[in-house]
């Protein structure tokens, strides 16, 4: 290899063998256009956004007329996602807020996850002048496994005794009305890893609520099969979904305005593996090219 | 809400099989056939090729702890080392969690002593690497200081898949792997020259070390599985039925049942 | 005798729970769960301190030791210490916002504890594109089927690709020619996610539930071998 | 390429390291100065926020600089969060389980009466850290084994109603192929849907069979090939989605330093 004069290096390898840095750098570049270009980008909104969407809707009016129920956030999402679920868990938090659909925030695997969800409904309650204890409240982190998980699906207040800042839970004004997990018509699990199973599995066939979730996009495919039997009812699926779901709010969230970059990168992502393909392709073409001529 | 009568006959009618040949395989009675893992296969090819090339061999448990998916990785480690050993190669075992690390170090002894070659075994060849990304910077940078020849995937992984695959194929290794968890097997798919799949993996373990247990399950397990099969089908069946004749079939009888 | 103790341990632990779903509800079983729930709770509650134990453990004998990168480790105990205290503080001394053991913690936590955690998992955007790049290549008919279903499910979702074909929007209900909207790449990409993709990832269910039985029952009835479990 | 010579190399490496220099010392004079102006317009408040933003802007570059090379800022950044998020979650075990789950009910706190049964619970609690020492590793397998039984014990529970309750995936299954309309039977896309759905689930099911034999029965010989297949389209919806999952944390990451850091508003 030492004596060979770059040029002579066929096109096919060169093609093949662009150093990464380079790859790193156009994604960089590609994705950070459109923080100093905004792009305006319209999406197509797709069947399980809109469902989920239609089932707060759905909640909201039943409030009107009948019994109030309420939304559980179930918050097992941790900082390393959260450019995912973040603005997920932001879209809904503003949907309830909009409609005064009140709401509780938890978590029973991850301590991060309510933290995180607490500073978001925090500023966007002040757009909604919402208060703290009447319009949401939030249980924190218990961390359960299988038996303490169905103690607190069976009764609630069993296990969460204090809110997330140390007030006992019966003093909270909103928890007068809340007897356990039956008067939730909704809970919307956001995550990145299988942490909806709990809730598919073992709650909801005790509690029958809804489930939606705002999942990272690598789960979004596991959720298909549930969604089809009924048992998800709707998906938030990475940050397209919770751009959609912010178009369904019209408003111009942090979603929406990170879809301009996505679209680069996909584009530079489809391009990178037709370079590859055709290098690979050609390669394997002259080989056998070679073969034959040797036989 | 508790299990309504169908449930209670299902959960006999999908456990009896199960311990029913776990109890049989452990009795010796019967043998029963399992089918061959075509990725077991590739194992060997990988490690005869890193002999012609003489260069060690890396074996990654992933970030599996003391679970099932452990354990098995550490069967199929076993086995993997028992090769090595057999061809004087060199094995790097990194092992991400404090309680898989003892057991996975003590296979990998076991594998040379029982191929006579206890000299050649290196204790500091079976490294403990702590934290997921950490790991995953630590495998990687092995890989590219030994210049291993073939290197093998097995147990549970996460985001860190997609590193450690992409450096092993920088480095021009012959890969294998294999996880249960469905998420990682595409970056497998794309960076492997092999990759087990899902419920293979626990086949792959049994296949290896012709556990009793392992085996009877296995075929328990597939009847479980060819129950499902054919209740989709009467099910898809009682539904053009019902198409086709709405009178005589007035209502999916078999659906009832299922749910009563 | 020993394991026999296990034996039971696994057994009992397990029968409670099997029990309570085959018995009809209402015996009195039912109502202990709740308080089976509590003690089980604080009990692997305790469990806290073996994560922390470990890692001062291996960093406390390479900062004593001074091996190679102590100092690395040394921050690590540091940072451990600090923000177990600065959350303790803050918890008992039912600190307000504006103080400094607020400002402190935000610190810690908004300006070095998120940063780095997202920053760490960021670094996979670029290694999945160089591994499209680089490693996803046509080798087989798998692979030209993996790609396709990858290129098709991009498109779907970006605007631009939903752009090429959204002509095709208006033909939903035209008898004649309902297909067209059919073949939109959002829709294509809708129809493999749900039905295709779905259908697999059920199947994949399937195999995975009732392996999850098998090894439930294996762990429960103690039917389970492997050095794990015989070693006394 | 040919091999750089020794010389070559000292070179690069001198060079690499004035490039790492020159960026660092960018960062801190921008970050001082945007603490002073801020200082100047908020007082302190203005100072520490903008010395937060900045310390989080070094920890993002510090960790970027791992895709050039791995280098010592790497290592030491990754340290540092492996410390913080072993303490936050030791701590908040402690703040959200212990202290008001189990010392609130021992010790008896606003107006509970104490209930020193729950001292018990130290005794299994403390099993928990046999799994350290080599000898007595097997103390811990009792508390370890008792809670993996009530694991299995439940996965009854979660099987069965995950496949048989009303809206269980084995129910679910059931999709009419024909729909029945105006007395006359129609094969519609969505019977054509469910259809592809139904004999995409039985192949990948195949796929998984391991102890049947493949050669003497052709049917499910085809059908776990057709299966694989099959579990191909699965894979590459996967890996589509995840490359938009992946971007937008690289996105996310690149909001924080344009707009919170540099003030650029995209």
């Amino acid at each position: 290899m030492n004596g060979e004069a770059p040029s002579r290096i066929a096109w096919y390898d060169r093609l093949q063998k662009i150093d990464p840095r380079i790859i790193y750098l156009v994604v960089f570049v590609l994705v950070s256009i459109p923080f100093f270009v905004p792009i305006p980008v319209k999406m197509e909104v797709s069947p399980v956004v809109r469902k989920l969407y239609d089932k707060v809707e759905e909640i909201a009016e039943n409030n009107k007329r009948g019994p109030e129920k309420f939304v559980l956030l179930a918050m097992d999402w941790s900082p390393s996602v959260k450019a995912e679920n973040q603005p997920q868990t932001a879209a809904m938090i503003e949907h309830l807020f909009r409609r005064g659909v009140r709401f509780a925030i938890m978590s029973h695997l991850l301590p991060e996850g309510p933290m995180m969800a607490e500073r978001i409904a925090e500023r966007i309650a002040k757009k909604y002048n919402k208060r703290y204890g009447v319009d949401w409240v939030n249980f924190g982190f218990r961390q359960m496994r299988f038996a303490d998980y169905m103690a607190f699906v069976r009764d609630m207040y069993a296990i969460i005794s204090k809110d997330y800042r140390g007030t006992p839970i019966r003093d909270v004004p909103m928890m007068k009305n809340i007897r356990g997990l039956r008067d939730f018509a909704l809970v919307f699990d956001v995550t990145g890893s299988g942490a909806y199973a709990d809730w598919v599995y073992y709650a909801q066939p005790e509690a029958h609520f809804d489930i939606g979730v705002g999942v990272t996009a690598i789960i979004g495919p596991s959720i298909r099969p549930l969604i089809d039997a009924g048992q998800v009812v709707g998906m938030m699926e990475g940050l397209s979904g919770a751009a959609q779901y912010e178009q369904l709010l019209n408003i111009r969230g942090q979603a929406s305005r990170g879809m301009g970059s996505q679209n680069l990168a996909h584009l530079w992502v489809i391009i990178a593996l037709i370079l590859g393909n055709i290098g690979y392709l050609a390669s394997r073409r002259r080989e056998k090219k070679l073969k034959k001529e040797l036989r | 809400m508790h299990a309504t009568y169908t449930m209670l006959i299902l959960t006999a009618v999908f456990s009896a099989p199960i311990v029913l040949y776990i109890l049989r395989a452990r009795a010796g009675k019967g043998e029963i056939y399992i089918r061959p893992i075509a990725g077991l296969s590739a194992i060997d090819e990988a490690v005869g090729r890193a002999t012609e090339m003489g260069r060690p061999v890396l074996y990654s448990t992933g970030l599996s702890w003391l679970s099932i998916e452990g354990l098995c990785s550490v069967a199929i480690l076993s086995h993997v080392a028992r090769l090595a050993a057999k061809y004087d190669l060199r094995i790097i075992v990194p092992v991400n969690s404090y309680l898989l690390y003892p057991i996975a170090e003590e296979a990998v002894r076991e594998a040379y002593a029982d191929a006579g070659k206890l000299d050649l075994f290196k204790a500091e060849d079976v490294i403990f690497i702590p934290g997921q990304f950490p790991y995953a910077a630590g495998v990687v940078g092995i890989m590219h200081r030994e210049r291993v020849a073939a290197t093998f995937f097995f147990g549970y992984f996460a985001a860190e898949s997609l590193i450690l695959a992409e450096a092993g194929s920088q480095v021009g290794a012959i890969q294998v792997a294999g996880t249960p968890d469905i998420l990682q097997i595409p970056f497998f798919i794309t960076a492997c020259d092999y990759t087990i799949i899902g419920e293979e993996f626990y086949a792959a373990t049994a296949y290896l070390t012709h556990e009793p247990t392992m085996i009877g399950s296995l075929r328990g397990q597939d009847i479980g599985k060819m129950i499902l099969a054919t209740l989709t089908v009467l099910l898809l069946v009682f539904g053009l039925l019902m198409a086709f004749a709405p009178n005589v079939f007035f209502s999916n009888w078999l659906l009832d049942l299922l749910l009563r | 005798m020993r394991r026999n103790i296990i034996i039971i341990l696994t057994f009992v632990g397990g029968l409670y729970y099997f029990l309570e779903f085959v018995l009809p509800g209402e015996t009195g079983i039912s109502k202990l769960i709740v308080e089976i729930g509590k003690v089980t709770l604080a009990i692997g509650a305790c469990a806290f301190l073996l994560g922390v134990i470990n890692l001062l453990r291996l960093h406390g004998t390479r900062v004593v030791l001074r091996r190679s990168g102590w100092h690395n480790s040394a921050a690590l105990i540091v940072a451990l210490f600090v923000m177990l205290i600065v959350h303790l503080v803050r918890y008992y001394s039912h600190a307000a916002e504006g103080d400094t053991v607020w400002r402190i913690y935000n610190l810690l936590w908004d300006n070095m504890r998120v940063p780095l955690d997202s920053t760490i998992f960021s670094l996979l955007a670029f290694y999945i594109v160089s591994a499209a790049y680089r490693s996803f290549r046509i080798k087989s008919g798998e692979a030209a089927v993996m790609m396709a279903a990858a290129v098709v499910v991009m498109l779907g979702q970006i605007p631009t690709g939903q752009e090429v074909t959204l002509w095709l929007k208006g033909y939903e209900n035209d008898p004649g020619l309902w297909w067209l909207s059919r073949i939109r790449v959002d829709t294509i990409r809708e129809w493999l996610m749900q039905y295709w993709n779905g259908a697999a990832q059920r199947g994949i269910l399937f195999g995975a539930a009732i392996g999850g039985l098998a090894m439930s029952l294996r762990i429960w009835l103690s039917l389970e071998r492997g050095s794990f479990f015989d070693r006394q | 390429m040919p091999e750089p010579t020794e010389l070559e190399k000292k070179e690069r490496i001198s060079v690499e390291k004035l490039v790492f220099l020159i960026i660092a010392v960018l960062v801190v004079v921008y970050i001082a100065c945007d603490c002073i102006v801020y200082s100047l317009r908020q007082g302190f408040d203005g100072f520490w926020e903008r010395l937060g933003v900045g310390i989080g802007a070094i920890c993002t570059i510090g960790i970027y600089s791992f895709l050039y090379r791995e280098n010592p800022i790497y290592r030491f950044l990754e340290h540092i969060l492996v410390g913080l998020s072993v303490g936050y979650g030791t701590g908040v075990v402690w703040t959200e389980v212990i202290q008001p789950q189990w010392l609130d009910r021992m010790f008896g706190a606003e107006g509970q009466p104490a209930n020193y049964l729950w001292l018990l619970v130290l005794i299994p609690g403390v099993m928990w850290y046999f799994q350290l020492s080599r000898r007595h590793v097997w103390i811990s397998r009792f508390v370890i084994m008792f809670f993996m039984g009530t694991g299995a014990g439940g996965a009854f529970r979660g099987t069965f109603q995950f496949f048989f309750s009303e809206r269980g995936q084995v129910i679910q299954t059931f999709k009419p192929i024909l729909t029945e309309s105006a007395g006359s039977l129609h094969f519609t896309w969505l019977n054509f849907s469910n259809l592809v759905f139904v004999v995409v689930v039985l192949c990948v099911l195949s796929y998984f069979f391991f102890t049947f034999r493949h050669e003497t029965n052709p049917v499910l010989r085809g059908s776990s090939r057709l299966g694989r297949y099959f579990l191909m389209v699965c894979f590459g919806t996967i890996f589509g989605t995840t490359i938009q999952g992946r971007m937008s944390l690289f996105i996310d990451r690149l909001v924080f330093l344009y707009h919170d850091w540099l003030g650029i508003s995209g």
